[in-house]
């Protein structure tokens, strides 16, 4: 884990209540980064998306006050931001073709696990799911990198009207492994329906996000694990819903 | 003029007064690849009872101005895990002072932890956690009570030979007549003070933000309510106490030396900054410099 | 949809919940000339005794992250200044619900002011702030004790036919053994919390920030401690409670509402901003049409 | 009173840790404004210096943490203001020739007095006490509307060498009545000095600044005064030292 001042080089809405962020200071590892924004006392997990050169990629909704005043920070701004946080979907353990399932944001950490598996020779098709229309994002970016790309939302303002279950089933993909994130609703149906092996990112109202307060603890099959710290990632098998 | 931050507490002598306060930085391993604890003065555990618990469901956690409530409710993998893993390991990488931070829900659990610390070569000082609620009693506070605080505090003197500080809660009418009642009984120090009860709701949702609707509120937002008890029970007790609630800065901690405490813990504060610690350790000097401070213990209760 | 904002505090009407609290509004009429008064539910006047008193030595307050301390040590001109003079210069451009806030250091003190307000026909509520020491009790405060706190609102209770409001200390082990105390003892309503203990030292001049070494400690910080102990009483007790302790926003209105509070009051954020009341009470409407609220009665206690 | 945004026109230092803060907003009445700093729980209060054409000119010190960030704000920026705050300076109670006698800071209230006086066509006389040279501000100005300007500093790196007290001795200025400003300690001992009539404006660590919180009440001779509200400025005979 690291503590640094990143420099905000954009910070632009792209969607409906949806910012991306882009911060130049380095090239860190890890899942999500954990940021503080000016006036509130926690700081907020955000997934990476995109690491390049030293710029990062973040994409955020305002969905509360913090996401709101951080919408407000100016480019050219400085953050603090800590960074090497998480284990994040491991491209390895997909040995075939792999299958991407995005809720709204979830598809920003999921775009730098396409990138991984591409960068590996593997075959990736992808489920973009989001309210409506005028929610999509990374749509372009996807079907640049991705064999096969479907939306879908649920007003059906655009691609397949429904849920990403139900584009699931309109599709049906060939895949051997699966990577899913979005809200724990949906994230519990795709592993409900998807049958072979997969791993979903969980999220839970966090402390520290570094794993050291144990306000993130969650009980899986393999014991108590810091959604922080031991996840956000998590193999399909070990969740309970 | 070189500065002098060595403090000693009962014969242990801590190389700088900060202390990570337990809860708030686990069990000291899950910070040594972030900085060289040897920085730190003393390292207080993750709070420990007998057997291991998960704690409570999540969110355990709220946002508030100036700090956070908690609602962890004292997960941690029993004291066996304690002495035979966590303390071991840490004492490889970590040479300052290891605090023990015990909690229970009976005399006898006090009693069974406490002594297993006691044994523990790698532990230096045992702080007794009495804010649990006592299943024995009716379920309020062994904290809450003089005479349960009292209990404890026999209780578990009589199984050490190490030093034994009781961390009090501030959620009381009269927090001296509780301090005294520990010293009386035998306490070596007092660690004051834990979080105070509080609560958030969502009013989207119209609900408790925490799964357990209440948790123990903490941060920069407590600091003069800890000052003003360190201030009460030093002034009160011969003891030494260690400051603990809202502190942030090496002000504070110097604030806190000055109302009466011998050593300070930084709590929540290291959630927000999990480097709080080390930054703090290395501002002190300067921060005395510019106060015209050479030895900080010159300062312990010096208002 | 047209929001209603109207609450019912024993059988007494306001029009908004948003009530100055006590100490941080004068007796009103200092705000007068800076916005309509009438836009606010109700008006705490400053706490009043029976003898005028200037209080205690200056510096009065200390800032803290998130609040303040005062030590303004009840600065008042007597109980006949306040319902021969005061309240009714106030009534004369007040047409809101006026809240005549009491103290004493003795039964005989609270009795005396009570029974005048209770005649001052300006004044709608009492509300009785036992967080004084007794004198005649050894010093500890009225508030401290469930006992001496019954025996104030008994006493009170007596010589008055408008609705009492006993305010209570937080600065105690068990807050509803306190509350529920007063309910039997016959009060009508509750207002809770008055200021924590608090204190702030100035490490520059080694001396305590204030004159008075310790003061009152509230604002923002205090939020969740007030607000957990809203939630308890309002949970426990039958009377209506009027929610007080580091409210600033019209957020904060509602999430005491939802808490258990009937009103709510707003103390030191005045001080910080003399348009906090207006300011809350007209954001009120677009805050309940974001959550869904229509009627601000129906939240009362939701959680 | 009023609350208002002013905006940040000018915020550089013009002496060892004195800055001259610059507002444009409006042209408000009293003798002080408060301040309210991001960050910092209570305003600060501050004197006003000058008030031309809807700009305000204060000068502060950084002493504390509020005033050091205060510093930190830059040019453009907007600041929180209430106005309308505290009884000034009466230039009306001098019905001849005036003394001002300042220390540090307290020149800048003076130095509007110093106008008002002489709009009114009355001879004015200035001492102003300062530390060190390096300290000196609001010379020039005073110097251009002035009759007669005196230098006084502790350390003798500029003017008579000493107190403002020991340059009244060695001045020995004609005049009627005196206004002061400056330390307690100073504002006494000038009090106790001068044999006329005279006002001094005094400090006190204030809650609201407005006169509601009876935070600053000081006992006077005719009574319970609240400084920021009854003042800051009393008669000399009113004041208990
Ligand atoms: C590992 C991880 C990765 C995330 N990645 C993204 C991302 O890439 N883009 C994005 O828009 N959001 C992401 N989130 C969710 C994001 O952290 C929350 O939306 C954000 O914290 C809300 O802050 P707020 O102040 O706006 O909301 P508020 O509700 O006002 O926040 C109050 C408190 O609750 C916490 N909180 C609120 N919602 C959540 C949530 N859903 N998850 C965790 N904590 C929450 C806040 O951090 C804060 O402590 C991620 C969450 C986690 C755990
Ligand atoms: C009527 C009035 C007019 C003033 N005019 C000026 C001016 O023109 N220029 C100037 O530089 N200063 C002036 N001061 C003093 C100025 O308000 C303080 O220097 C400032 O509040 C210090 O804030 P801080 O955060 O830097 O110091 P800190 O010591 O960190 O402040 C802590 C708290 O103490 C208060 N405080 C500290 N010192 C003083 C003080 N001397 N007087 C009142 N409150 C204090 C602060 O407002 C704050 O609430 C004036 C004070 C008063 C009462
Ligand atoms: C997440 C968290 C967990 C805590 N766990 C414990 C604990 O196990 N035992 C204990 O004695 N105190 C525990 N505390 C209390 C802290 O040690 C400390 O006393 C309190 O937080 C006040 O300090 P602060 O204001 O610096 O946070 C915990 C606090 C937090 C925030
Ligand atoms: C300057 C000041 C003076 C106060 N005086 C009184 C008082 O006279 N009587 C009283 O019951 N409460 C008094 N209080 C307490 C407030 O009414 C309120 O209960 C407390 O400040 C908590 O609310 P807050 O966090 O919104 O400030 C005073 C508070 C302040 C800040
Ligand atoms: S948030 Fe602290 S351990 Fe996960
Ligand atoms: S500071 Fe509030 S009355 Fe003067």
């Amino acid at each position: 884990m690291f503590k640094q001042q990143y420099k905000i080089v954009e910070n632009e809405p792209v969607a409906a209540d949806t910012y991306r962020l882009r911060l130049c200071g380095g090239s860190p590892d890890g899942e999500f980064v954990n940021l503080e924004i000016p006036g509130f006392y926690l700081r907020r997990p955000i997934s990476i998306c995109d690491v390049q050169e030293g710029k990062l990629t973040l994409y955020y909704k305002t969905v509360g006050a913090g996401t709101k005043a951080l919408s407000t920070l100016p480019a050219g701004s400085h953050v603090s931001v800590l960074t090497g946080l998480g284990r994040g979907f491991d491209a390895d353990a997909c040995k075939g073709e792999a299958l991407l399932v995005a809720g709204g944001l979830g598809a920003a950490p999921l775009y730098l696990t396409a990138k991984k598996l591409k960068a590996q020779g593997k075959k990736v098709s992808a489920i973009l799911g989001f309210n409506k229309a005028d929610e999509i994002v990374l749509e372009k970016e996807f079907r640049s990198l991705c064999d096969d790309v479907a939306i879908a939302t649920m007003d059906g303002s655009a691609g397949i009207k429904g849920l990403v279950t139900d584009a699931l089933m309109a599709m049906n993909p060939h895949f051997e492994y699966f990577y899913t994130c979005g809200p724990m609703v949906m994230m519990r149906a795709v592993c409900q329906a998807l049958p072979g092996p997969g791993q979903a990112s969980l999220e839970e109202r966090m402390g520290c996000g570094a794993g050291f307060c144990y306000c993130c603890s969650i009980k899986t099959k393999s014991g108590i694990k810091r959604v922080c710290k031991d996840g956000p990632v998590f193999d399909k098998e070990d969740i309970i819903w | 003029m070189v500065s002098n931050l060595s403090v000693n507490l009962c014969g242990i002598s801590l190389k700088n007064p900060v202390i990570p306060a337990s809860g708030t930085f686990g069990f000291g391993l899950e910070l040594a690849g972030t900085f060289d604890l040897n920085v730190l003065g003393g390292i207080s555990l993750k709070g420990t009872t007998q057997e291991p618990r998960y704690g409570n469901p999540t969110p355990r956690v709220a946002e508030c101005t100036a700090g956070m409530i908690n609602s962890v409710g004292l997960q941690n993998p029993g004291i066996k895990a304690l002495v035979n893993d966590k303390v071991p390991c840490l004492r490889d990488v970590y040479d300052g002072c290891i605090i023990a931070n015990i909690s229970g829900f009976s005399l006898e659990e006090y009693r069974n932890c406490c002594a297993l610390s006691d044994k523990c070569e790698g532990i230096d000082i045992i702080e007794v956690n009495v804010s649990c609620p006592n299943v024995h009693g009716g379920g309020l506070a062994f904290g809450t009570s003089a005479k349960a605080a009292a209990d404890v505090t026999r209780a578990v003197r009589e199984v050490c030979r190490k030093p034994v500080f009781i961390k009090l809660s501030p959620n009381v009418t009269d927090i001296v007549e509780i301090a005294r009642a520990c010293e009386d009984a035998g306490a070596d120090g007092l660690t004051l003070v834990n979080t105070f009860l509080g609560m958030r709701i969502d009013t989207v949702r119209r609900k408790p933000v925490l799964a357990n609707t209440m948790g123990g509120f903490s941060g920069k937002a407590i600091f003069p309510i800890a000052l003003r008890m360190v201030y009460q029970v030093a002034h009160a007790c011969k003891i030494p106490v260690i400051g603990c609630g809202g502190v942030s800065t090496a002000g504070d901690v110097i604030e806190m030396m000055m109302a009466g405490a011998t050593a300070v813990q930084v709590g929540a504060e290291n959630l927000r900054n999990p480097l709080a610690c080390p930054e703090i350790a290395a501002a002190l000097p300067s921060t005395m410099q510019q106060l015209g401070i050479q030895n900080l213990t010159d300062i312990i209760g010096i208002v």
